[in-house]
């Protein structure tokens, strides 16, 4: 039997409903539909994403997680969400978690020692976190006497971020092709460092 | 300048540096030793609170600040030999490598930025918890393979961890630990139990601790209210949870002067 | 200010989106929607309603439920989503729900608040995804006002982590003794995620 193209995308719409905040693995959608190349669902999906988006009456949107993708609120309806109680609130990570995790991410398989020396101050405890958050994970040791832990970024990591797989990080070295417009970012960021240096 | 700041609002040394660069407006493929140093020990003497862990690495970038200013007011050895140079640091060549560490770290704190960027907007996304699909399956855990599934140890882990992060020390089961369960009191325990149920109770739910002696004494309490028709027990099929229901006898049950006490 | 009637369509859309196969009371929406009397909400859902039916590209419908509503799929899903649970589950417990599985089998019979405070995080997802899987049950209620539900393991937990019974789990005395260790031990946690990062 073949499937009509609106029929293959309200069963992936009925899918992504049906596993919610798990998400649903381009690989599952594909056994279900398994008329569809994995391609296929692929472009179904992307344009799902652009009707969700444009569709001003809708507040669902379909976000990338690893292999897959997941059904959303839109980020507008944060306001309205949270006065629903059951919706757990996470905090977001300290600034040393987030320059720790980004050396893991550029730089893995790294140790303590070299991200250390990056960042110019002990980052133990950041570490630390990101392990318990299972954003990231020893992947190995390195040669030598010290056999230091190596570690590297895990699948939690890239749905954490909403990237579909590590290629969609931007890329260290072109950041520093257009260092003028950095230096913006950069005045944007100690801005928003004043704010927190007044609250002090 | 406006100095009133604490330590922690800065992630280091370099992270210091790059905010005074970036507010001295200086380049930082010239950074004016002399000037940043300055600079950096009168943002450094300013700091409301310098905890004494953080404060050492500040102090060595404070340091090596120091030596790479004073290197430069001298005047460079002269008529150098190879075989001398090695007790000569070129204060040039630790710009240099200040330079490229701020370079570096001025990198990643970019891309900690983008993903700060990214967290942020995932955290305003919601999804519903995934619908119970026990009614399209086959709700046998059991059929999950066995290198799928979660093992002791995952579980195990996942709660030291807990324990750790929330630093309880105390073993939660010290309550139970050695308890003594003499079996007339676990017996009165099920049948109480037992009349504030409408149901009846399941087999499984009596035996409510990890615990050896728990087990045993409560088994036996079982049997006993059996054997005094107390309690009725049904299995409607093989390995079925058997279900527990008050017997004729529970009334006639006077639970204190039992003799069972043992 | 006054919400635009697409935008009030999309707020209900996600709220019922949220709340799932649970759905949602007129009145709770009409709290999220000060603005709108219960009726407007009902002639807005209404019209949802038979826009989700004449959608053909949508596996969705809303349901009636007492006073109020609810999001599902389409009853042609049913195939689907039985060709969905059929596929085997390679995901293993989540991390949420193997902490609060270890709590209930270390303290049972426990209540949601029990483990919560452990926890310190809401913890009712968790403990309906564990009794969705037959991992634990309700085993009686707290004595109390509130006479809260007391959660306590089942035999399928016992199978589904290999145990004959109940004392094989190892004392908790014996597995604090080696904190400092565990830390360590911890990346091993996310051994399950067994693809690193290159293969994703």
């Amino acid at each position: 039997m073949i499937l009509k193209p609106t029929k293959i995308r309200s069963i992936i719409e009925g899918l992504l409903y049906l596993t919610g905040e798990e998400g649903c693995l381009i690989e599952q959608i594909n056994k279900v539909l398994p008329e569809c190349t994995n391609q296929e669902i692929i472009n179904y999906v992307e344009q799902m994403k652009k009707d969700y988006e444009a569709d001003e009456a809708s507040g669902l949107m379909i976000v990338d997680q690893p292999k897959g993708y997941r059904l959303t609120t839109k980020p507008f309806m944060a306001n309205y969400a949270e006065s629903f109680a059951a919706i757990p609130k996470t905090a977001p990570l300290s600034q040393a978690a987030l320059e720790t995790v980004a050396i893991v991410a550029y730089k893995q398989p790294v140790s303590r020692i070299d991200i250390e020396e990056i960042r110019g101050v002990k980052s133990e405890r950041a570490l630390q976190t990101l392990v318990v958050k299972g954003l990231i994970k020893e992947v190995g040791r390195a040669e030598g006497s010290g056999r230091a832990i190596l570690y590297g970024i895990t699948p939690v990591f890239l749905d954490y971020f909403g990237l579909h797989d590590l290629s969609e990080l931007p890329p260290l070295s072109e950041m520093m092709k257009h260092q003028n417009e950095q230096i913006d970012a950069y005045d944007l960021f100690y801005d928003h460092y004043k704010e927190t240096i007044k609250e002090l | 300048m406006e100095y009133k700041v604490k330590i922690d609002a800065f992630e280091g040394p370099l992270d210091l540096l790059l905010h005074l660069i970036k507010k001295l407006e200086i380049d930082i493929y010239d950074i004016p030793v002399a000037e940043i140093t300055d600079q950096y020990l009168d943002f450094i003497h300013h700091m409301q609170k310098l905890e004494l862990n953080v404060a050492s690495e500040y102090l060595l970038m404070a340091a090596t600040l120091i030596a790479m200013k004073s290197r430069m007011l001298l005047p460079k050895p002269e008529l150098l030999n190879d075989e001398d140079d090695d007790s000569y640091e070129d204060p040039e060549m630790t710009r240099e490598a200040l330079m490229q560490q701020l370079l570096d770290y001025r990198r990643f704190k970019e891309a900690a930025e983008a993903l700060k960027d990214s967290e942020k907007k995932r955290l305003l996304l919601f999804a519903k918890p995934p619908s119970d699909l026990t009614r399209y399956e086959n709700n046998d855990l059991t059929t999950i393979p066995l290198s799928g599934r979660a093992t002791m140890h995952d579980m195990l882990r996942a709660f030291r961890r807990l324990m750790l992060k929330k630093k309880l020390e105390q073993p939660l089961n010290t309550k139970i630990d050695r308890q003594v369960l003499p079996i007339g009191q676990q017996m009165n325990l099920v049948l109480q139990k037992l009349k504030t149920s409408d149901h009846g109770l399941s087999f499984h739910s009596i035996f409510s601790y990890p615990d050896r002696t728990h087990l045993i004494v409560t088994f036996l309490a079982l049997l006993e209210l059996m054997k005094m028709n107390a309690v009725t027990c049904v299995q409607s099929a093989n390995f079925d949870d058997i279900l527990i229901n008050l017997g004729e006898g529970a009334d006639d049950f006077e639970a204190n002067e039992n003799p069972f006490d043992y």
